[in-house]
């Protein structure tokens, strides 16, 4: 089975998305839960723009612009995520995601 | 002159000439490896010459001679001198290089590559001459300050890597230092982007030809708007670079030579090596968004070829940065980000609305150009300015005693 | 295709290990080279200006930032080695990773995917330019909002409520133009 | 304004920048081995040891050999050994000469003891500096060949002092001239000394 | 250099930038804010010339640029701006007069802790003036003319902490008010009858001939705009501002009461020279002779410096409204022009004396000045002659003369001419009186004995305006008029009123004469001294001096009127609508009180159980909520995938 250019890109960005997604499953440092959160956004990222380049109408550039937006979002969701690890990390003294849970019901 | 002169495409038939003695496939390699390495040894002999003329220029500025001993090896000939860049050279190359026990090797040793590395990669997208540019790329501007950004993280390995308190303190000052500045540098870029209407570095410098009257040229810097974030790019330019009066990264006298402390010998070197080019860029790029680039100032001097415009400019913008470090002393780190934040940040975002007001008002013709420049320059000036009062409030001239 | 293989498995590998290691800091800088690598896709895919952004963004900012929020949240002592529930937690997320992932790759390879190879498109920096202040006008406004409005979260966020301690420096900046730096300034 | 400082600043090293190649007055630096500067003439460093004139330096040493410098001096870094015979001086007498006369001049710390206690003006202060040498041992043991320099030496570096050590001499010779004349006169006069005069 | 009338409006825009800059500056920034504005109005200065440049290429033509600022139903209302030789002088007139009081105001104002506002103010001023004058639109010019004394207000009440000053500025506002209310009418009515304010239009503009043509001379348009500018000019009946707005530091009453705003009237008379009919310029005539008269009389009974001017000021201005009432509105422009520049002299002159003289305005008790402070009676004296009108060499002569031999040449009535003429010799007396009070003598108080002649930059612009003063008289002489064909190409110069100049002559010597006679010969010895003129009239004299009771007449009058308009409203206030008002909240009460005994029997049981039902639901779903972010995400992932799965196998595609 031969796999196009366009698959092999998709299978790329799932493949990311999932590397994201376990290391924010196992991961108890709450920056690498970050991080892991970040690395999905990439993948689908990976994804626009590979879906604009097979595209049926590559000249619209609405890929690249969303992926443009995103990058621009995830930015502020890292500067708000970090400083939001920071804040933790002062009331807890360390970063452990599990131990966050003050708010539980 | 003649765009198509010898002269002018001289560089190029060299290599074409060079090329043709190779097959069809591998020509455009070949081509491409040459302009590297012309780039690569042309800047890393302009290092080893910088090296020298910098301590020369710092010297004269204290009346002193300057390194003058050492000239063609085994000879007596002593050629001002031209011979230390060489002895430098091989007494970094002879040193121990030390590695300290409990560093992170891998990234001990990373750290200058990628400095190095980084700062090679933007001179891709220079033009140096009216046919020499490494890359045309659509996007130079955003290239040139993507990879100029990623010099950072080279700093934040060595000061972590060297693993030493003071290392990486230093490393984490340097890189406050390094993204304070980094925003008036791309701030005081966004109106040349903006008024050339071009991300391209060819195409901003084509913009910059011509000349008013026959006479001014009409570069970039020769306007209010350019004038000032001219001004501004030049001082974050030199914050960028680690130099005098913003040298606090590697401050040997105060902070035992910051992220360089555990660095010696070749590793150093190579340091050094990036540190320069780092300027050269910036230095370059600076010729290019505003002292037009590879033009030549008076339209009757343009059979002078374009690369040797260009060597001139970039000579003297260097020569400038010398000048500064010989006068300046250094800055403390909290005015040095006050000064960021406080002054240049603001400035370079009013130049901002003073370019804008520059594009909406392109079509004043006559006499009213005369108004239209002074309207700029009031509105860059008030600021300017406050912004002043602002930062220097309070402080009164330091009055010093001396011991008599 | 080659360098899209290569590309593909050089980021794949550097965020994998990142996501591994157990040093924050060699994680944090595998995964600046896989962000690089991912600039790189997007250089292979045509998307030059996406390329240089990403590396300015990424590259040159978050990571910068990951590497400030690590150094700033060092634990006071090591942390146990091995939390009781570790394993257990990496095994269910291998699952649950897995099962997705088996998921994506079904729906992927049992897409009907148009397979043509077109060259490249481009799209020059100044369509994009256009397209960003003309269409998308409203939602430029919205993120440089959105930017302000984070940038000004974040640091309100991390800032400490500092007493003021003492006044070192103010008394320096206070004190009377004229008046000697320190007591004994009058040498002989 | 904000910035004239800096105007001002950079005025001042542009302007030394450009005098320190229109005007040599500037620069101060001497290229030392090719230039020297002219020591001061109150300069002194490690002693040497005067000879009447440059032609026989070892035969018209002031030197007697009476050992008190090597008895005074601090850190003991002369050595002599007197000779077994007596030569005859600058003024025709008979003395005593060194036939060692050493100085550890890595020893030495140019205290100028040694001077002030020679009764012969014998030993005065040298002006050497750069006595680098690639034996740390022997090199720096300074033999009476190398110390022996002529008093037209000891003009050039200390003329003030020279010239009134000269005169000093010069009135004390004839003072001994004039006693020797007197003491020959009186020799003539009496024809049976009871005993030599002591030596003058 | 010459300036498109496209760009005429950076001329009142520079100073309004000044105001701005000067508004946004820190407190205390005097000297960012002086320069700034004198930086703007040297600017507008040179702009202006250029715009006189290019106006006098073609003087018969009214060079326009219209543009609309919105629509409004059929038509639109459009605004413009107009060159002609008459805005062109105006603004240079206005522009150089204002800078030299801006200069002065650096010394008067320097130690005064918000000169940052007056220079702000100043600006302010100086941009809705030079608006009014370039103006196409008659909409335009009554908004800058309420810039303008809005600008009057401020600068009158500058000194707000003074009582007086306060009431004066409010006094200046409220008169101007009423002659604006009538321009105002006026305006509209024009607007009915024509469908247009803009001046010039291609034809299509009020003053273009087929559109005056169409209207047919309207009488009481033309009345309604001289409201305007009775209020603004302050002719009689409504001058009785003009005196107590020198309540403002001087170079305010030299900038507005003399040079500029009182100007406006006069100015706005000119421009709508056309729309006014015979009838009209009759009354407007008659209204010019007796405020020539009554504020030249008023005069000679005042005892504080800058009244004697202020009253004088009106006295001029009576001048200019008679020369537009019989026909010559070159003359009056010709007027306006040298009075702005004498009058602006003396009022400077006049600030020279009471800054040295430690704020002493009380002519009684300055007195032998001409010693300490030469530079400024040299030059308040030739300010003095050219308003006394003294032949050949001075401004005011010529302009003076222009306006009696129109006078002269009116059919209709010989009055106005003969109360100009009393005029004059009145103007001649009390100016002497004043020059003998005030530099002659010996020093009658403490101000007077310890003054100094003051900075060059007061001193220097009284030169520079001493020379105008001589100067301007040559550009209007009977035998080379080339203001007048500039300003009115088809004007024609009549030769042969030499016997009517030798009779001017003749009463400007009696005046002079007069005056000297009775003050200069025998100086004032004491400040308590009577006034020789109250002592051989003093009834006559104390009537004069206050004012012949004007205020008083009309605080009896109106103001009593309106404190009984005041009361009924209030009683109606109290009385009626307060009643109805408290019936209302009565009446809102008592719903009120019904709507919650009917909540609280009826409805809350029902919301308490549903609370209570949704509050132990909330409780079993927080339970769920355990904290753990990784549970969260889990379930995320899980749900995604049962979610993928239940599409594959149900085939839902």
């Amino acid at each position: 089975m031969s796999l196009s250019s366009l698959q092999l890109c998709l299978l790329f960005s799932s493949a990311l998305f999932c590397l994201g997604l376990m290391a924010a499953l196992s991961r108890s440092n709450t920056i690498l839960v970050l991080l892991g959160v970040e690395l999905m956004l990439n993948a689908a990222n990976v994804n626009f723009i590979a879906f604009w380049r097979y595209g049926p109408n590559p000249e619209a550039a609405t890929g690249v612009v969303f992926v443009l937006f995103a990058i621009a979002v995830a930015a502020a969701e890292a500067a708000v995520g970090l400083a939001l690890v920071i804040a933790i990390y002062r009331h807890q003294k360390n970063i452990r995601l599990q131990e966050a849970t003050r708010l539980k019901g | 002159m003649n765009a198509d002169s010898i002269l002018e495409r001289g560089p190029l038939l060299v290599r074409d000439w060079l090329v043709s003695f190779l097959p069809e496939p591998a020509r455009w390699l070949a081509g491409s490896l040459l302009a590297i390495t012309a780039v690569i040894v042309a800047f890393a002999s302009l290092f080893a010459l910088l090296t020298l003329i910098e301590r020369k220029v710092l010297a004269r500025v204290q009346n002193r001679p300057g390194p003058n001993r050492v000239g063609i090896p085994l000879t007596k000939i002593r050629l001002f001198g031209l011979g230390q860049p060489l002895a430098d050279g091989i007494k970094m190359l002879t040193k121990e290089d030390i590695v300290p026990r409990s560093a992170d090797r891998v990234l001990h040793f990373l750290a200058p590559v990628a400095l190095l590395a980084f700062a090679i990669l933007t001179f891709a997208v220079i033009p140096f001459g009216r046919h020499l540019v490494p890359v045309e790329l659509e996007a130079g501007v955003l290239y040139f300050f993507a990879a100029g950004a990623a010099t950072e993280l080279a700093v934040f390995m060595a000061g972590w890597a060297s693993r030493n308190k003071y290392s990486l303190l230093a490393a984490m000052r340097a890189l406050a230092q390094l993204i304070s500045y980094e925003l008036p540098l791309l701030l005081s870029v966004v109106p040349v982007v903006m008024l050339a209407g071009t991300l391209s570095t060819t195409g901003i410098v084509e913009r910059q030809g011509g000349w008013t009257f026959g006479l001014l040229p009409q570069w970039h810097v020769f306007t209010p708007w350019g004038a000032a974030g001219f001004a501004i790019f030049f001082v974050a330019a030199l914050a960028e670079s680690n130099r005098s009066p913003f040298d606090l990264p590697e401050a040997e006298s105060e902070l035992i030579a910051g992220h360089l402390t555990e660095y010696s010998g070749f590793k150093y070197a190579l340091f050094f090596m990036a540190e320069y080019f780092g300027m050269c860029a910036l230095c370059g790029m600076g010729v290019t968004l505003f002292l037009g680039g590879w033009q030549a100032p008076l339209s009757f001097l343009a059979f002078i070829p374009s690369y040797i415009w260009f060597g001139a400019k970039l000579m003297t913008l260097l020569l400038a940065f010398m000048w500064v470090r010989a006068t300046l002393p250094r800055l403390r780190i909290d005015q040095l980000t006050r000064l960021a934040w406080k002054f240049l940040v603001p400035l370079a975002l009013v130049n901002l609305g003073v370019a804008a007001f520059w594009s909406l008002s392109a079509d004043w013709t006559g006499a009213v150009r005369l108004t239209r420049w002074l309207i700029a320059a009031m509105l860059l000036a008030g600021p300017f300015v406050l912004l002043g009062r602002k930062l220097t409030a309070g402080l009164a001239p330091r009055i010093y005693r001396y011991a008599t | 295709m080659m360098a899209l293989i290569l590309i593909a498995l050089v980021t794949l590998a550097s965020a994998a290990a990142a996501m591994l290691l157990r040093n924050l800091i060699h994680s944090a800088l595998l995964l600046t080279a896989s962000w690089a690598g991912l600039a790189a896709f997007y250089l292979w895919a045509g998307a030059e200006f996406v390329a240089f952004a990403q590396v300015l963004v990424y590259v040159g900012a978050i990571s910068m930032v990951v590497l400030f929020a690590v150094l700033l949240t060092r634990p006071p002592q090591p942390m146990p080695v091995t939390p009781p529930n570790t394993l257990g937690r990496a095994l269910v997320a291998l699952i649950t990773g897995g099962a997705v992932l088996g998921v994506f790759i079904g729906a992927i390879v049992s897409s009907p995917l148009p397979a043509t190879a077109a060259p490249a498109p481009t799209v020059s920096v100044k369509q994009l330019g256009l397209e960003l202040a003309g269409r998308h006008a409203g939602a430029l406004l919205i993120v440089g909002a959105l930017l302000t409005v984070a940038l000004l979260g974040a640091v309100v966020l991390a800032a400490t409520d500092r007493e003021p301690v003492g006044a070192s420096l103010d008394d320096v900046r206070g004190r009377p133009p004229g008046t000697p730096l320190q007591k004994s300034g009058d040498a002989p | 304004m904000l910035g004239s400082g800096l105007l001002s600043g950079l005025a001042v090293t542009a302007k030394n920048l450009v005098g320190s190649f229109h005007d040599p007055a500037r620069l101060t630096t001497v290229e030392y081995p090719e230039q020297q500067a002219k020591l001061p003439e109150a300069y002194r460093n490690f002693p040497f040891l005067v000879s009447e004139n440059a032609t026989d330096p070892m035969g018209t040493l002031r030197c007697v050999a009476c050992q008190i410098c090597e008895k005074e001096c601090p850190p003991q870094c002369i050595y002599i050994e007197k000779s077994k015979d007596k030569k005859p001086d600058a003024t025709g007498k008979l003395q005593l000469y060194p036939a060692i006369f050493d100085i550890d001049t890595s020893v030495c710390m140019s205290c100028q003891i040694c001077v002030e206690v020679c009764p012969f003006e014998a030993i005065k202060m040298d002006q050497v500096f750069a006595i680098a040498t690639t034996d740390r041992f022997d090199a720096l043991l300074l033999k009476r060949e190398q110390l022996a320099k002529p008093n037209a030496y000891y003009h050039t570096i200390h003329p003030t002092e020279a010239a009134e050590v000269d005169a000093r001499l010069a009135t004390e010779r004839k003072a001994a001239a004039e006693k020797a004349a007197a003491a020959a006169a009186a020799k003539a006069a009496a024809p049976k000394p009871p005993a030599p005069p002591p030596a003058a | 250099m010459s300036l498109s009338v496209q760009l005429l409006w950076l001329i009142p825009a520079l100073p309004l930038l000044a105001a701005v800059v000067g508004t946004l500056a820190p407190r205390g920034e005097f000297k960012l804010s002086a320069s700034t504005a004198i930086a703007a109005l040297t600017l507008s200065f040179l702009l202006s010339c250029g715009a006189l440049i290019t106006a006098l290429a073609d003087p018969s033509a009214h060079l326009t640029s219209n543009f609309t600022w919105f629509d409004l139903g059929h038509g639109a209302v459009r605004l413009g701006w107009l060159l002609d030789p008459l805005t062109a002088l105006m603004c240079v007139m206005v522009t150089f007069v204002g800078l030299l009081i801006f200069v002065f105001s650096t010394g008067y104002m320097r130690d005064d802790a918000n000169a940052k506002q007056f220079f702000c103010f100043l600006s302010l001023f100086a941009a809705a003036m030079l608006g009014l004058i370039i103006a196409n639109s008659l909409l335009l010019l009554f908004v800058c003319w309420e810039l303008v004394g809005l600008a009057s207000y401020l600068l009158i009440g500058f000194w707000f902490h003074k009582p007086e000053a306060a009431a004066a500025a409010k006094k200046a506002f409220i008169t101007t008010r009423i002659g604006d209310l009538g321009l105002l009418l006026g305006l509209l009515w024009l607007y009915d009858s024509t469908g247009t304010l803009l001046l010039y239009d291609e034809g299509q503009g009020v003053l273009d001939p087929v559109v005056l043509a169409g209207l047919g001379g309207s009488t009481a348009i033309g009345l309604l705009i001289f409201c305007g500018a009775v209020g603004k000019s302050g002719q009689f009946p409504l001058h009785v501002w003009l005196p107590d707005a020198m309540e403002g530091p001087t170079p305010v009453s030299a900038l507005i009461h003399a040079a500029t705003m009182v100007a406006a009237g006069v100015f706005l008379m000119a421009r709508v020279f056309p729309l006014l009919t015979p009838d009209a310029l009759i009354v407007i005539a008659f209204t010019g002779a007796i405020t020539a008269l009554l504020g030249a009389l008023i005069a000679c009974a005042q005892s504080d410096l800058k009244r004697i001017l202020a009253f004088s000021t009106v006295s001029q201005l009576g001048y200019m409204m008679l020369a537009i009432g019989v026909g010559s509105w070159v003359a009056a422009i010709f007027h306006l022009l040298t009075h702005a520049f004498f009058k602006a002299l003396l009022f400077l002159g006049a600030g020279s004396v009471i800054h040295a003289a430690h704020h002493e305005q009380d002519i009684r008790a300055l007195g032998g000045l001409r010693g300490p402070m030469k530079t400024t009676f040299v030059t308040f004296a030739i300010g003095m002659m050219a308003l006394a009108g003294v032949p050949f060499l001075f401004s005011g002569f010529w302009s003076k003369e222009a306006v009696l031999h129109a006078a002269h040449g009116w059919g209709f009535s010989q009055i106005p001419f003969y109360a100009g003429l009393v005029a004059v010799v009145l103007t001649a007396f009390y100016m002497t009186r004043l020059v003998a009070e005030v530099f002659f003598g010996h020093p009658r108080g403490n101000g007077a004995a310890h003054a100094h002649e003051n900075t060059a930059a007061m001193t220097l612009p009284l030169g520079l305006l001493a020379a105008c003063t001589i100067l301007l008289g040559a550009i209007g002489t009977p035998w080379w008029p080339w203001l007048q064909r500039t300003l009115d190409p088809e004007f024609l110069s009549e030769p042969g009123g030499a016997g009517l100049m030798a009779t001017s002559i003749v009463l400007v010597a009696l005046g002079l004469g007069a005056g000297w006679a009775l003050y200069g010969r025998k100086l004032r010895q004491k400040s308590a001294a009577a006034d020789p003129l109250a002592v051989i009239a003093p009834r006559a004299f104390a009537f004069l001096a206050a004012r012949m009771k004007f205020d008083k007449l009309y605080a009896a009058t109106f103001g009593r009127l309106s404190d009984t308009l005041a009361a009924c409203a209030d009683a109606l206030d109290r009385h009626v609508w307060d009643g109805v008002v408290r019936l209302l909240a009565r009446l809102g009460r008592f719903t009120g009180l019904v709507n919650r005994e009917a909540d609280e029997e009826g409805l809350n049981a029902g919301f308490d159980a549903t609370s209570e039902s949704i509050r132990a639901t909330a409780k079993a779903y927080s339970r769920a909520h355990t904290g753990d972010a990784h549970g969260y995400l889990l379930m995320i992932a899980f749900g995604f995938v049962v979610l993928v799965f239940a599409v594959l196998v149900g085939g839902g595609r």
